[in-house]
């Protein structure tokens, strides 16, 4: 007969209004500013630079090597190298970004700059609440905006913050021991020439893989 | 008053809908001439066939002519005649109206007093529709009938044979 | 009027109906059909039983028997042609037993038809058909009565050709078709010459209608050319489309073949119903038939029913005796019918319309009955028509046997307990009584004889002795390996046997000499029941007559095939073997088909070679001859024209084209131009007006 | 001026620009257009007539608009079905170029 | 003011509450200068039609989104205002302050009249609606002429608004709307026509009064006979199409032409549209309610006191929801479809129902009469309805560029 399914759907959607109205689990929608859903942890949106200690200037990881900002794929990484060089975290001369700027209007989440960092020094962040009134200016992040002590990255993706925390004291107790050994072998014999490509000690390049 | 609104109106419309260049527009002003009309019908009491003239005109062949328009392509040239044929065209149009103007105005049968405001109420008309002139009624209904079929197979796309 | 009878026209009106949904149906709605048609032939039953109750009921209160109701139907030059409808005692006994018989054939069909493809089809067809017969019943008009029995030969052609596929179907249905067409043609005619008589069709009409005295008399007065009264022709010519329908001789060949159609057609249409039309239609114009000049002679037979007496008597005989060297089960059972139509027509001819009338309504009981047996058994042995491959079916088929032996015996006319015997008794002692001859009555006795002998042939073949069906199937190099074995048929299709058995038995009940409630019925009195009906002159020595006869056909019949078991279906007959010339020529059934093919068939053929050699040749060479001439003239008027008219025409010509160039120029094809000219045409047509109106 | 011979002078000026579109212009739809107006213009002498006419009563002349209205409807029909016709086949609408009826 | 509503209120006559806003317009008028008053009254009227509906308009959109997302199991709007009741307005203010764009080839003049023409057309249908006892603008002789008439010239406006955006949807849009509206016209008119036979008159008025009283308990609406009822639901069938709602809202169907003919419309302009487009489905279900829901008529007979004007906005209110509903129920349909479906259900019902009043009319009134008219509707929606329905044997879809 015309009009049974017609019929039907009406009864099925009238359900639906009135079911709304009784029962509280038909209403999936979560009330955002007030309610929120908890974020998954592997939750990411834009990058931020890690920092070690207090001083965020002193204790950036990145090293200013351009990577990332070749790897990027919409080319949102602007940085500059700095032509002199300052000890970083452990106290090793290094150089470091003298501009790292970052427009995030163009940044596509992909996290490709953290996949290829070679210092562990930009990780990707989870705030997402970033609106603001100046479209250009206030979208364009740079080096102190992005700059985030090492605390935060552990605050949101511990897991994985710890992997690296743990794997970056290995490689340095690795590299004490090395230069431990290395001492003591100048103690005991003859200094020989230079040690020629002797690794920077919190260097990740030389002691992995 | 009212007359002379609606009656400028009615014809500024029909003179921008042959003159305007673009057919479309031509079509617009049309239908704004087609109110005007219908205005007039209203004042001189003919209620019916001023909501009539809007069904029909504003509705139906105004509406008709756009899809002719949409569906046949102008082919760039304007659509004028040449100079020659637009003056003669022009002259033959001056004297037609000149005749018609002057023939108005030395009528005879003009010289009437207003008669009162004639019934025409839906009932009578309806009436005389069903009555008086029921043959011309069946007749216009089998000519449109003809009408739409004919215009119909007409404009049904052929099958062509393409080389 | 009661409500019955002004809504007499419901009960066709609603087969009517169900054949137009039918129609409609799809091919797949087999149960919608089937109910639409049993459930509409249903209710027409019931109306039936109301509008025979209603006569029933006005016959006990004496009030007239007879009501009509007539409407005008077109109006032509100043009067009206009127139609209508009636219910009058022989009406409502017809319309009883059509809806009765056809609702039980109706319940059969549905398991008879139920592998057939067009279940629908058929279901409209039957439909229909009942419609039309109904009609035929309750008209009181013999045009109405006229484009009903049309309908009824439309519908019987249909359905005799229903399996069209089968050649010999498609043929039956054209020559039944054809073959009625003859006798139709007659009636039309006399129909015809009726009205120019009358004055009008209705049969009944407060007086003026055509079988009403006042016609009566004046049509027995008008005499003809040749002697005889207009009266006596138009129950000749309407009694001759009596002879086409209900398959009397001479056209009497189109009723075996019509056995080509589904079994229930052949019970319903060419047993019991369509072919009893015939004796209706003649019973239902018996005053016209009947009319005397002068009240003196009314004793006597009129010319009319003379014929009908000996077409009718003639008929039992002949048919008879072809059924006797039939070998299809339906075949003998459709000669029987054409023989116990010939005993109705006797039975109307000497009788008069309760006589014929009885054995009607008890052969259509019966015959039904057999057919639809008959039905069973093919249906049983796998659509095997041959008696000769039966045998031994009476184990096999308990319920079909004891019913066909039911029908056969009331159709041989077994004394006291079968209906046949009474109405076969009547005819046959009023033919004893008739005035003109004892011959009619010599024949009838002769045909009760042979009905017994074939009837006990054909139930000796199919039930005893033993099945001879396997051996059949053996003999042939078939694909089917296992041979089938008879079984009995569905409930659907016995229910109905049983139903019609009984009153096979009990129907003959109503027209015993003792009790002639039939009789009486039919003439509108009250019954009267009195022992002494049998002690009435005549009437004993012809029932024992009759049975002597029964019962010596029923030993003769044994005596050739009861005797001996019958063992194989090649054997050759019992009687062939005494007598294998006369057999021969019973069996190829007098040689009457090939007598129309040989004289009717070849005179026309040959004719028609006449008229085209005569058009070939004599007026063919009158043409040519004239065409030659034409063609000589005309080539002395080529040689002028060419010669001395064209030049002078080229130069006349020459000029008007030049001229033409010169005015076509006018013709632009730009409408623009057209327009101009009519603007500048419009104010000069204006301006001259003016001026012509002020000078 | 009179009523009448107000309404009758818009109905002759109705007319002329009308007939001027059908004389002017070379499109089929403008023609059919100007045709469209001269038809309107014959409408309003029948309204003008019939309202201050003789016998009103009778309404003649509304009954007249009605079928002229309906014909129109059904020109208007045919007349835009023969265009698009004629388009398809001679691919353009310029009644100049559509003369293949020339003597 | 206040003070003379309050009076007659006090007055205690259902009478004047019943005319309240007419007391209010005489008492305001009977103010003004001898020579304006006319032009007043009128003007009054059409300013209360303008922001009643208005009213109503704001009132829809808030009742259509939460009655959707309800459908949906949605929340809707619930930000604004308690519960989301002042979304209209900030949507209005929204609307009033957007960047009104028009696109840079457009037909300036034609893109602006298009919306202004659309509203104009469908304000001016409710002059012949009958909202209450006594309260119409004109009582018209050829009152559903005129609606049907003017109703006609939104179609224009469609097309002005399609053309003049040059725009391959909006023009794809403007023909889609059209071709819908002409077909669904005429089983439109054809419906109502059942009607104005029975009544014998054009006049809207007059048709409502035809429909007061009681036969006991039920009310002498059209809708309450079979001719009424299959009419009826023809009628909003029709109308459903003619306001280019859902199911029948292809000339803005999202997924092919993005939005129809006001693509290229914001800010104001598409508020206007928006506002016509409801207008339009207000003056529709009005002029339903008025031919076969007996107008402004009380349903039940003790229920006479409540004024009338409440009535049919109670009826009104019904119908928009019910308008809400299908909309959250029913998916869009197919050009073919759509048109299958006018001239081979709905005309042919609509004849069939046009001739079935007219037994109706002709027949003794009693159960035969209904029986035979039952019978005239049922049947033929059966045959036809099975018809629509066992056409759907598509052929097996070849894809000739994608393989």
């Amino acid at each position: 007969m015309l009009g049974e399914g017609i019929a039907k759907g009406l009864i099925e959607t009238a359900r639906n209004f009135l079911g709304s109205y009784v029962n509280k689990d038909r209403l999936t929608t979560v009330q955002y500013p007030e309610q929120r859903l908890p974020q998954a942890e592997a939750t990411r949106d834009f990058p931020f630079l890690v920092y070690d200690g207090e001083d965020w200037q002193a204790g950036l990881r990145c090293v200013g090597c351009q990577i990332c900002e070749k790897e990027c794929p919409p080319k949102c990484i602007f940085i500059e190298k700095s032509t002199d060089k300052k000890p970083d975290a452990v106290g090793k001369p290094q150089f470091y970004p003298a501009v790292f700027n970052i427009d995030i209007s163009v940044c596509m989440s992909c996290q490709i700059c953290v996949e290829v960092c070679p210092f562990d020094a930009i990780k990707m962040d989870t705030a997402f609440e970033l609106s603001t009134v100046d479209r250009f200016g206030g979208l364009l992040w740079d080096k102190a905006r992005l700059a985030k002590p090492n605390q935060h990255y552990h605050h949101v993706h511990p897991t994985e913050a710890a992997e690296v925390d743990g794997r970056l004291a290995e490689e340095r107790a690795k590299a004490d021991a090395k230069a431990k050994a290395a001492a003591e072998a100048k103690t005991s014999a003859p200094p020989p020439a230079a040690p020629p490509a002797a690794p920077p000690a919190n260097s990740g390049v030389s002691s992995t893989s | 008053m009212l007359f002379t609104i609606f009656a400028a109106l009615t014809i500024a419309g029909a003179v921008a809908a042959i003159s305007l260049r673009n057919l479309v527009h031509s079509v617009l002003s049309l239908i704004l001439a087609f109110a005007g009309l219908a205005a007039v019908y209203l004042l001189l009491g003919a209620q019916f066939i001023g909501f009539a003239q809007i069904l029909v005109y504003v509705g139906a062949v105004a509406i008709l002519i756009v899809f002719t328009i949409l569906l046949t392509r102008n082919d760039g040239t304007f659509g004028t005649s040449s100079q020659a044929s637009w003056n003669l065209g022009a002259l033959i149009v001056i004297a037609v109206f000149g005749t018609l103007a002057w023939t108005i105005h030395s009528s005879a049968a003009l010289q009437h007093a207003l008669p009162p405001q004639p019934e025409a109420t839906m009932q009578q008309i309806g009436t005389a529709l069903m009555v008086r002139f029921a043959l011309p009624l069946e007749v216009i209904g089998l000519l449109l009938t003809a009408a739409l079929i004919g215009a119909a197979t007409i404009a049904l796309h052929e099958k062509q044979e393409r080389p | 009027m009661t409500w019955i009878v002004r809504n007499l026209w419901l009960i066709p009106a609603l087969p009517a109906l169900a054949a137009g949904l039918t129609a409609l149906a799809k091919r797949h709605q087999r149960r919608y059909s089937a109910a639409l048609a049993i459930g509409a032939m249903g209710l027409s039953f019931l109306l039936s039983l109301c509008a025979f109750s209603q006569v029933m009921l006005a016959i006990t209160h004496g009030q007239p028997s007879r009501q009509v109701v007539n409407f005008p139907w077109f109006e032509f030059g100043n009067q009206w042609l009127k139609l209508g409808w009636m219910l009058d005692p022989l009406t409502a006994i017809m319309l009883v037993m059509v809806t009765f018989v056809g609702l039980l054939i109706f319940i059969y069909s549905t398991g008879y038809m139920a592998h057939d493809d067009n279940f629908t089809r058929f279901f409209c067809f039957l439909s229909l058909f009942a419609a039309a017969m109904l009609g035929v019943i309750i008209a009181n008009s013999l045009l109405l009565l006229f484009m009903c029995w049309e309908l009824v030969g439309l519908t019987s052609y249909l359905l005799i050709g229903f399996w069209y596929h089968k050649p010999s179907a498609a043929a039956a249905a054209k020559k039944a078709f054809i073959t009625t067409r003859i006798g139709d043609l007659a009636f039309l005619v006399g129909m015809l010459w009726l009205f120019s008589q009358a004055g009008t069709l209705l049969f009944y009409d407060q007086g003026a209608g055509c079988l009403e005295h006042s016609a009566l008399t004046a049509m027995v007065a008008h005499l003809t050319g040749i002697g005889m009264a207009a009266s006596t022709g138009i129950a000749l010519l309407i009694f001759a489309g009596a002879v086409g329908k209900s398959g009397q001789v001479p056209l009497h060949v189109w009723l075996p073949d019509a056995m080509e159609g589904p079994t229930p057609v052949s019970a319903l249409i060419h047993a019991a119903t369509m072919v009893a039309a015939g004796v209706f239609l003649v019973a239902r114009v018996y005053p016209l038939m009947a009319a005397h000049s002068d009240a003196a002679s009314a004793l006597s037979a009129t010319t009319a029913l003379q014929v009908v007496t000996w077409i009718g008597a003639i008929t039992a005989v002949f048919a008879a005796l072809i059924a006797v060297a039939q070998n299809d089960i339906k075949r003998i059972l459709a000669y029987s019918t054409v023989s116990q139509l010939g005993y109705m027509m006797m039975g109307l001819g000497v009788g008069g319309v309760a006589v014929g009338m009885f054995h009607l309504i008890t052969h259509a009981f019966f015959k039904s009955l057999l057919f639809m047996g008959a039905g069973s058994v093919i249906h049983g042995c796998h659509e095997e028509q041959d008696i000769r491959r039966m045998g031994g079916l009476s184990k096999l088929m308990p319920v079909t046997f004891a019913t066909y032996a039911v029908g056969m015996l009331a159709l041989c006319g077994f004394p006291l307990f079968f209906s046949g015997f009474w109405s076969k008794d009547a005819i046959l002692h009023a033919a004893m009584g008739w005035s003109i001859s004892r011959i009619p009555f010599y024949l009838g006795s002769l045909g009760a004889l042979l009905t017994a002998f074939y009837m006990t042939r054909q139930v000796y073949y199919v039930f005893f002795g033993t099945s001879r069906l396997a051996s059949h199937h053996e003999a042939t190099p078939a694909a089917h390996t296992a041979p089938p074995t008879p079984h009995e048929s569905p409930s659907s299709m016995t229910f109905p046997l049983v139903l019609l058995a009984s009153c096979a038995i009990l129907l003959g009940a109503v027209g015993t000499p003792a009790w002639p409630w039939f009789d009486s019925f039919l003439s509108g009195e009250a019954p009267i029941f009195a022992f002494a009906g049998f002690l009435e002159h005549g009437i004993l020595p012809v029932m024992l007559t009759s049975t002597l006869i029964v019962f010596l056909g029923l030993a003769l019949g044994w005596w050739f095939y009861g005797r001996q078991p019958i063992l194989s279906a090649d054997l050759p007959d019992a009687l062939e073997q005494l007598q294998p010339g006369i057999f021969r020529v019973l069996q190829n059934k007098f040689y009457v088909d090939e007598l129309y093919e040989h004289t009717v068939i070849r005179w026309n053929s040959a004719l028609a070679t006449f008229s085209d050699w005569l058009d070939r040749w004599v007026w063919n060479g009158v043409v040519m001859t004239v065409s030659n001439l034409v063609l000589g003239l005309s080539w002395l008027a080529r040689s002028t024209d060419t010669y001395l008219v064209n030049t002078s025409f080229d130069e006349g010509c020459n000029t008007v084209t030049t001229s033409g160039k010169l005015l076509a120029r006018l013709q632009s094809g730009r409408t623009q131009s057209y327009l101009r000219l009519v603007g500048i045409a419009f104010a000069a047509l204006v301006l001259v007006l003016i001026w012509s109106a002020r000078s | 001026m009179t009523p009448l011979s107000s309404c009758l002078m818009l109905s002759a000026l109705l007319f002329s620009v009308g007939f001027a579109g059908v004389l002017m212009r070379r499109n089929a739809i403008l023609i059919l257009i100007g045709i469209e107006l001269m038809l309107n213009a014959a409408n309003l002498n029948f309204i003008a007539f019939w309202r201050y006419g003789s016998a009103p009563e009778a309404l003649t002349g509304v009954m007249f608009v009605i079928f002229s209205i309906g014909v129109a409807a059904a020109e208007a029909a045919v007349g835009l079905a023969l265009i698009i016709s004629i388009y398809r086949h001679r691919k353009t609408t310029q009644i100049d170029r559509i003369n293949s009826m020339r003597g | 003011m206040t003070a003379l509503a309050y009076n007659s209120l006090h007055h205690a006559s259902p009478q004047a509450a019943d005319q309240i806003f007419l007391i209010v317009q005489h008492w305001i008028v009977s103010h003004a200068p001898a020579g304006l008053q006319s032009l007043l009254a009128i003007l009054l009227s059409v300013v209360a039609i303008v922001g009643g509906f208005g009213l109503l308009f704001a009132i829809t959109t808030i009742l259509e989104r939460k009655g959707l997302g309800r459908i949906q199991n949605r929340y809707g709007p619930n930000r604004v205002g308690f519960f989301g009741s002042l979304q209209p307005i900030a949507d209005a203010i929204k609307s009033l302050t957007k960047e009104d764009i028009v696109p840079q080839t457009a037909d300036k003049l034609v893109h602006l009249l298009a919306p202004i023409l659309l509203v104009l057309a469908a304000f001016s249908v409710y002059a012949v609606l009958p909202v209450g006892r006594n309260m119409v603008l004109v009582n018209l002789d050829a009152g559903v002429l005129f609606f049907f008439a003017i109703g006609s010239v939104t179609e224009v406006a469609v097309f002005m608004a399609g053309w003049s955006s040059r725009n391959k949807y909006s023009l794809l849009g403007a023909m889609r709307a059209i071709a819908q509206m002409i077909s669904y016209e005429v089983p439109l008119i054809l419906s109502s026509l059942t009607v104005i036979m029975a009544t014998g008159s054009l006049s809207t008025v007059t048709i409502v009064e035809k429909q007061a009283g009681f036969s006991r308990i039920l009310p002498h609406w059209f809708l309450f006979t079979p001719w009424g009822f299959a009419g009826f639901v023809l009628f909003m069938i029709a109308a459903t199409a003619e306001s280019n709602r859902s199911p029948f809202d292809l000339p803005e169907g999202e997924s092919e032409i993005i939005a129809g003919y006001y693509i290229e419309y914001s800010g104001f302009k598409f508020a206007l549209f928006f506002l016509g487009e409801y207008l339009g489905m207000f003056a529709i279900s009005g002029l339903a309610i008025t031919l076969f829901l007996g107008g402004w008529n009380a349903p039940l007979p003790f229920l006479t006191w409540v004024p009338s004007y409440l009535w049919f906005f109670a009826k009104l209110l019904t119908l928009i929801v019910a308008f809400i509903w299908v909309r959250g129920t029913l998916p869009r349909l197919r050009m073919d479809q759509l048109m299958n479906f006018a001239w081979k259900f709905m005309l042919p019902m609509a004849l069939l129902n046009l001739i079935t009043a007219a037994v109706w009319h002709f027949m003794p009134s009693g159960p035969v009469r209904w029986l035979v008219s039952i019978v005239l509707v049922v049947v033929p929606y059966t045959l036809l309805g099975r018809n629509q329905m066992h056409k759907s044997h598509l052929e097996k879809r070849v894809y000739r560029f994608a393989e």
